[in-house]
């Protein structure tokens, strides 16, 4: 053990955080970081992962607990003293000025000057193109950051750090929003900075890739740290056991479709983003009730602009659509939900929800209309009764039904969403990422209910990135690439995720004839 | 409309319209610096009021109107300040506490002029100069444009050399690259260990310098003494005129010059037969269509 | 520059301790309701200095209110002051008509002066109001023959008003009647700031007339005003002052490159107007649920004759100045009146002088 | 377990609300008086006076009811712009021309007089609502910034109103700037005698009431928090966000106009003014008082009305500026809207709540 305690880098000692909301995100944590491992940190949503590399990294100041770096007690109050000491974070989401080059978002902060006060150009390329090739990026540092893919902006992430002398590089999910392809450039570039010296803390909720570049890893349940183990001492069902203190239904038992009505159908929509860039090409397919259709495909192919368009939240700029043969006139939300189309947006907390409302006006945010007495005055007692029914339907954890929103975790923020959405008279569901960061019992809560409604004859449209989930829920499945759909499985059974995984790269393209099999 | 032509292409139009413009391209400024940073600064009517009233103070009792600049312009960083402490230290909506604090500048100001000068009106009663105009050597000469750009309030040259100043601060210095940073994406910043805070309140402290110039240019170039809510609503107008010039230096101003042009074409116009009432409108219509044309054309450039 | 506070408006509160002490006077208690704010160096002013003179001539006990432009308080001030253990209760603009016809019934016991506008004494018992009222065209008459007189014949001579409404017209009228009284040719441009208290605005006013050849500027714009002013000396044109001896008040306060732009004032004489009506009451003379109309002759108006005066024109001129006067007071010339004046007749006026 | 702490969590945040209040209301005040103290040698006695003022007479009680009443009015109509998270001050103009058009009714609508009030009342409203409709079209059309377009329209309706004012309501025989008088009867009347109290009180109470109702009651009410709290949301659940937003200016111009209407035949006998009435911003402080909900405004508009009033007597008894009030009052409302102020105390607190429940739960 003693050998151990001389390389370890970074221990965290019984750190405690509360949130202003009395949200308690780390209760108990204990964390201890080898120099030069590649160290995963897991565990459900909400776990308090996130927070505990925020304290790590000085964003968020424990109420209690100590970190030592290097043996040494820190008090990280800020992101500057955590750089000044050599840890780096690359967070959860881009913290990128989209407007600026990539040169420029890197030394943002350390700028090189020039007479003491200019900005000096020349030194700012050369000090990022350098950084780049010394880790082996391959980027062209003068675009800017709107203009390049998520895998480029992650690597402008790490190199931010990297420029910043980070010895420690903490990664919060980094793969999320990565392609395969992309996932393994990046670890390739992982292997290499460990080579070079560096330790590396990640987050990830993807067993597979943690057992593929990780050294240890330490799991986390409920803001407590669980356990440390090597991870060749152990096995992904121990760890989600672990995570999760349960056993993981891995497998949602499902009836075979029973195909019904056409209920959707879309013809040559194009949508051409604000950037000018082409987003959807000519897509065109049909929905029929009883049947869930999943979408797969690398984010940024099309698919949420595909959803915005079904649900109205974007208007295309060709084709049409035709819900039960009756072409929409009007593509607004309204229109739409009028047409029985339901919608689960992929961004539960900016689109999903009211968070300074309560549950209960954000359930029946678009149902006002219905509950009414009068024709003017809401009914609350019959809101309340309802409200009730649904937050148990959807065993959302509250204390009561006027409770705001903001103080549920993600996990039941989402399952008001879904409350809300699906418990309208509706015909069509779009599901959009519906668990997408959410943990593995709500996940479990929500694709039970899509299947549910599947079964009852509801048409479902599924968005998902999540392979998983996109083998255990689809009757059918599109692939999309650049704009178009590329790949139709009648059958998802005979399909294996390394093919699929080859379509959502445009690696590989069906031809037309048999993308349209889907019009049948 | 002879006698309009007439009031227009005078040299002495021109002249005017320098000077009109002066505080609005001033105050614009500050607007646009703290827009860039993220934060809308309804404040800089109540920073140009308070430092206006300062600088007399100042310029009356510790030593003459250069004396009563340097005040203004530190009374209008302090009270920046204040607005950034409240706004972003203790977390209050900024739109709020700038309307707050506007209104607290229009009381305070008269009760500090009554405690002093036992007025509530202005404080003629103070002898508090004026900075002086300057004559430029060279162009002073050339017939037309001499009588248009020499001779003005030192003021006025400092606030179009400012549009330079302001625009080399935010385009070609670190500081600008983090000021532009703080507005369009803050938590960037912060990921970088830059403080966001401080950021803003340096950019803050900057728009309370310009502010700060604009108000002393009020009580000290324009006219030379302080009167009640002086200020007339010229922040508002800055406000628009960064709205409009799209938070650019170059714009902003631009948007100034046009608001000076309807604001001296009212003075002007009233020669006329036009009611005056309608006349006395024209510079905030203008800016109002202004608005309106610049919403069109922002719409219509996102919308290709 | 150092500081010089003006002696005249600091000492309201002040016992009256070095005063002359009038028999009638003493122990009486008078206050003035400012609806508005003083350090106009005009109307408010004088008035201002009227309460100044009761205390040190008359040894009263005397208070100035000011209440600001809020409408909405006036009439609640008004009503403090006659809640006050006071003698008289004086307002002295002709908004405060309203107020004190309404509040002088509810305080028979109380004497209420109400300077430059007059109450309606049929509506109520009104017997413990005096009102004065000033022939202010009267005296513009004299301020547009001085300016008419200031620029050559046919030449043009300028006019700064708050607003384009009747008490502002008044002044207007006066002046282009008297201008043309000395100058039957004399162009006048009439211009309106819009709004008392931006004193910018005012000296843009000033500056485009006088860059349209204005010889001579009449400003009756309050604060605003005084922009003309500061104007006129930076220009080093003429400018005629309004309601007070403007060209003293800004000698008094050291300004004499100001003062000397400052060719005369048309005089109100609000503060003398309140002296005299106290004055005559304690001599038991004044006549209440009365008013009285306070023209040149009753020195209510006129013009402010000082050294300034004196060397901006030549003894010829003043001759002629005081000729008018003569005739005005003689009740020869008469000058009409833009307070129930229609619009027409007003614009046939003001374009008959148009340049 | 773990809703029980919430729920305690949630009532601790409750009592804390009322404990900033509190201090924030001392600070203001201590600040005010370490201000005064430069400026007069008996800072106490005016502080006194500040506080005793409104109660020494009947009428100045009356005087603060009545400038209660305007202040509502703005407040309100701010309250349904800034529920609708619309910034639009145009209620200021809209109470300025709202005044205006209830006078020209007032003046010359030959109606039996109560007929008469309500038509000039309710065209007051329609004013309104066209004047804060115009920011609102703007932005909902153009997406013009409400906030800097109704800044300006306030002086446009400054001199629009003033224009029509010279040409058809300016009593020309008038030695001041006013209209022609109201027609005999056409006012709110007068509650308590030698007070300028009048029925307007009542009518704002209706407003009160009303807006209440509106807001949290009724169908309207609901979309429209909606639409304030997210914009995007509200358009994802299908509700018509640009006829929300508008119905929310329109509805908040209407208030302000009929508060101006209201305003001038509750307290005038003719139309004088000439310069803006200041209620536009006098509402955002109002709104930031009352934590924008209509039931705290008419409270906030008392505490705020109190506070004037008070310092017009402490001037007449002290000598110190009434204008103190505008810094008394910015000080309350900026550490009111301080949402960090206290913070560290409060996250003690409910850091001690939780730990305790901790302890009970093991
Ligand atoms: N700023 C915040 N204020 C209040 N509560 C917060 C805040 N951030 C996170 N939380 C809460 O703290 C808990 C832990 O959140 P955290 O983000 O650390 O989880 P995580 O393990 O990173 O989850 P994920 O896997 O989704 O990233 C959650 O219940 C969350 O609701
Ligand atoms: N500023 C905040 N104040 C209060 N709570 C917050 C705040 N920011 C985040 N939270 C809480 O943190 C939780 C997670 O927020 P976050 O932005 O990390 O989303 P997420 O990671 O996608 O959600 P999840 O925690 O389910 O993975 C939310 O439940 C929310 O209640
Ligand atoms: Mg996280
Ligand atoms: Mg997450």
């Amino acid at each position: 053990m003693g050998d151990m305690n001389s390389k370890v880098v970074l221990k965290a000692e019984g750190i405690v955080k509360v949130y202003p909301n009395g949200v308690v995100a780390n209760k108990d944590v204990n964390l201890e970081i080898v120099a030069g491992e590649i160290h995963a940190l897991i565990g459900e949503n909400g776990a308090g992962k996130s927070t505990l590399m925020k304290i790590l990294f000085g964003m968020e100041q424990p109420e209690k607990g100590k970190i030592y770096l290097n043996g040494q007690e820190v008090t990280l109050d800020s992101p500057k003293k955590a750089i000044n000491l050599g840890i780096g974070m690359v967070h959860q989401h881009f913290m990128l000025v989209e407007s600026l080059t990539i040169a420029e978002n890197i030394v943002l902060g350390k700028e090189p000057k020039k007479n003491g006060f200019f900005l000096d150009r020349r030194e700012m390329l050369k000090i990022s193109s350098e950084v780049a090739e010394k880790y082996n990026f391959s980027i062209n540092v003068e675009e800017k950051i709107e203009n390049v893919s998520v895998g480029v902006k992650q690597e402008t992430e790490i190199l931010k750090a990297l420029v910043r002398g980070a010895k420690i590089l903490i990664l919060d999910e980094p793969t999320a929003v990565l392609t395969p392809q992309e996932t393994k450039n990046l670890f390739e570039e992982l292997r290499n900075l460990k080579k070079q010296g560096h330790t590396i803390i990640f987050i990830s909720h993807k067993l597979n890739e943690i057992m593929e570049i990780c050294d240890r890893v330490t799991i986390m349940r409920h803001g407590v740290t669980v356990e440390t183990k090597e991870v060749k001492d152990t096995s992904p069902a121990e760890i989600s056991s672990k995570m999760v203190g349960r056993d993981v239904v891995l497998h949602i038992d499902k009836l075979p479709a029973k195909k019904g009505e056409l209920c959707l159908e879309a013809k040559d929509l194009c949508y051409t983003n604000k950037l000018g860039k082409m987003m959807l090409d000519h897509v065109s397919f049909k929905l029929y009730a009883g049947e869930i259709v999943s979408v797969a495909g690398v984010e940024g192919n099309g698919q949420s602009e595909l959803a915005e368009i079904l649900s109205g939240m974007k208007e295309k700029n060709e084709g049409e659509i035709l819900i039960e043969n009756k072409r929409m006139q009007d593509y607004s939300p309204k229109a739409f939900r009028e047409k029985g189309v339901v919608y689960i947006p992929e961004d539960r907390m900016s689109v999903g929800s009211a968070e300074r409302m309560s549950i209960r006006d954000n359930i029946f945010a678009c149902k006002v209309d219905q509950y009414l007495k009068k024709n003017v005055f809401l009914d609350e007692s019959r809101m309340e009764k309802d409200a009730k029914k649904w937050i148990e339907d959807f065993q959302v954890l509250c204390f009561s039904s006027k409770q705001k929103v903001n103080m549920l975790s993600g996990g039941n923020i989402q399952k008001v969403v879904a409350a809300r959405e699906l418990t309208e008279d509706f015909k069509i569901i779009i599901a959009e990422q519906p668990t997408r960061g959410i943990d593995a019992g709500t996940s479990e809560l929500i694709r039970r209910k899509l299947i549910e409604f599947r079964d009852a004859g509801a048409a479902v449209l599924l968005i998902s990135a999540d392979l998983n989930e996109v083998f255990e829920l689809s009757d059918k499945c599109v692939v999309m690439w650049n704009g178009k759909i590329n790949a139709y499985f009648e059958d998802t059974a005979e399909l294996t995720e390394e093919e699929l995984g080859y379509y959502m790269l445009g690696v590989k393209n069906q031809s037309k004839e048999e993308v349209e099999k889907i019009w049948r | 409309m002879k006698t309009l032509v007439k009031v227009i292409f005078t040299s002495s139009f021109f002249y005017s319209l320098i000077r009109v413009a002066t505080p609005l391209v001033l105050a614009s400024l500050g607007a646009v610096i703290t827009s860039n940073a993220g934060i809308t600064n309804i404040g800089i009517e109540g920073i140009m009021l308070i430092s206006a009233l300062a600088g007399v103070f100042a310029s009356a009792f510790l030593g003459g109107p250069w004396v009563g600049l340097l005040v203004a312009i530190l009374v209008g960083v302090i009270c920046s300040l204040l607005i950034g402490y409240v706004s972003m230290s203790l977390k209050a909506d900024s739109v709020l506490t700038c309307i707050a604090f506007n209104t607290m500048a229009v009381g305070g100001t008269v009760y500090f002029m009554y405690a002093v000068v036992k007025d509530k009106g202005t404080t003629l009663a103070l002898d508090s100069g004026k900075l002086p105009s300057i004559p430029i050597p060279i162009i002073e000469e050339i017939p037309v444009l001499g009588k248009i750009l020499s001779n003005h309030n030192i003021l006025s040259y400092v606030s179009f050399f400012m549009v330079f100043v302001v625009y080399i601060l935010l385009y070609k210095t670190p500081l600008g690259l983090r000021i532009r940073s703080a507005g369009k994406d803050p938590k960037a910043l912060s990921s970088v260990g830059v403080s966001l805070l401080k950021t803003r309140y340096i950019a803050l402290a900057i728009s309370g310098v310009l502010g700060g110039i604009a108000g002393a240019f009020m009580s000290m170039g324009y006219v030379t003494w302080f009167s009640k809510n002086m200020t007339a609503g010229r922040g508002f107008i800055a406000l628009a005129a960064d709205a409009m010039g799209n938070s650019t230096p170059i714009g902003a101003t631009m948007a100034s010059l046009l608001f000076a042009v309807a604001e001296a074409l009212s003075y002007g116009l009233q020669v006329t037969t036009f009611p005056p009432e309608l006349v006395q409108m024209l510079p905030y219509m203008a800016t109002i269509v202004g608005l309106i044309l610049y919403s069109i054309k922002r719409n219509a450039d996102k919308a290709k | 520059g150092g500081a010089k506070v003006q002696t005249d408006n600091s000492n309201k509160t002040e016992a009256a301790g070095d005063a002359v002490k009038d028999e009638a006077a003493s122990g009486k208690k008078a206050i003035l309701v400012i609806n508005g704010n003083l350090g106009d160096l005009g109307f408010f002013d004088s008035a201002n200095r009227g309460m100044k003179r009761l205390k040190n001539e008359l040894g009263m006990d005397v208070k100035v209110v000011e209440t600001g432009d809020d409408e909405a308080k006036w009439e609640p001030a008004l009503a403090d002051a006659a809640d006050e253990p006071v003698d008289y209760v004086i307002a002295v603009s002709p908004s405060m008509v309203e107020p004190v016809q309404k509040l002088a019934p509810d305080y028979p016991e109380k004497k209420f002066i109400l300077i430059d506008n007059v109450v309606d004494f049929q509506a109520a018992n009104l017997s413990n109001v005096y009102c004065a009222t000033f022939k202010q065209n009267e005296g513009s008459f004299l301020a547009g023959a001085a300016a008419g007189l200031s620029v050559e014949e046919g030449g043009t001579i300028g006019f700064i008003g708050g607003m384009d409404i009747p008490p502002i017209n008044d002044f207007l009228v006066g002046y282009i009647e008297g201008a043309q009284s000395v100058n039957s040719g004399v162009k006048v441009i009439s211009t309106y700031t819009g709004d008392y208290y931006d004193p910018a605005k005012g000296k843009e006013h000033a500056i485009v007339q006088f860059n349209q050849g204005v010889g001579v500027v009449f400003a009756a714009a309050g604060p605003a005003g005084l922009g003309s002013i500061e104007a006129a000396t930076e220009q080093d044109k003429k400018i005629i002052g309004v309601d007070s001896d403007q060209s003293t008040a800004y000698e008094n306060k050291g300004d004499k490159k100001t003062a000397e732009h400052i060719v005369t004032s048309m005089i109100k004489n609000v503060g003398d107007a309140i002296f005299r009506a106290i004055d005559k009451d304690l001599k038991g003379e004044l006549k209440w649920g009365a008013a009285e109309s306070l023209g040149i002759a009753e020195e209510g108006v006129g013009l402010a004759k000082n050294d300034i005066y004196n060397a901006s024109f030549t003894d010829e001129q003043k001759a002629k100045i005081e000729e008018i006067q003569q005739e005005v007071v003689d009740g020869k010339i008469k000058v009409s009146s833009a307070i129930g004046m229609s619009t027409e007749e007003l614009d046939k006026i003001r374009n008959a002088v148009k340049p | 377990m773990a809703m029980n702490m919430n729920a305690k969590v949630d009532r601790y945040n409750r009592y804390f609300s009322i404990i900033r209040f509190v201090v924030a209301v001392f600070i203001a005040f201590f600040i005010s008086f370490v201000i005064m103290a430069f400026s007069t040698e008996h800072p106490f006695s005016a502080l006194l006076n500040l506080f005793i003022g409104p109660f020494t007479t009947l009428r100045r009680f009356s005087t603060v009811l009545e400038t209660a009443i305007p202040l509502t009015f703005a407040g309100l109509s701010v309250c349904v712009m800034f529920k609708a998270r619309q910034f639009n001050l145009a209620s200021e103009g809209g109470f300025f021309l709202g005044a205006l058009t209830s006078a020209i009714v007032a003046i010359y609508m030959p109606l039996p007089p109560v007929l008469s009030i309500i038509l000039a009342l309710f065209l007051a409203g329609i004013v309104g609502s066209l004047v804060c409709g115009i920011p609102g079209i703007c932005k909902v059309k153009w997406n013009s910034s409400e906030l800097v377009l109704s800044l300006m329209l306030n002086y446009v309706a400054l001199y629009i109103g003033t224009f029509i004012f010279n040409q058809v309501a300016k009593d020309p025989s008038s030695a001041y700037s006013a209209s022609f008088p109201f027609r005999e009867g056409v006012n709110l009347g007068n509650l308590i005698p030698k007070t300028r109290l009048h029925y307007g009180i009542f009518l704002v109470a209706v407003f009160v009431v009303f807006t209440w109702q509106f807001i949290y009651k009724t169908k309207w009410g609901m979309k429209l928090r909606i639409v304030g709290e997210n914009l995007k949301f509200g358009k994802y659940v299908g509700i018509g966000t640009t006829g929300i937003i508008m119905m929310s200016q329109l509805l908040g111009g209407f208030i302000a106009g009929v508060g101006g209407g209201a305003e001038m035949l509750g307290m005038y006998s003719r139309f004088q003014w000439s310069a803006l009435p200041g209620y536009g911003f006098d509402g955002v402080v109002l709104n930031i008082l009352a934590k924008e909900n209509p039931a705290y405004i008419p409270i906030a508009a008392f505490a705020v009305a109190y506070l004037r009033i008070g310092a017009d007597y402490m001037y007449k008894k002290s000598d110190v500026a009434s204008e103190i009030v505008a810094i008394i009052e910015a000080l309350v409302i900026v550490l009111v809207a301080a949402n960090a102020f206290l913070e560290k105390y409060h996250h003690k607190v409910i850091t001690r709540v939780t730990a305790g429940d901790k302890g009970g739960k093991e």
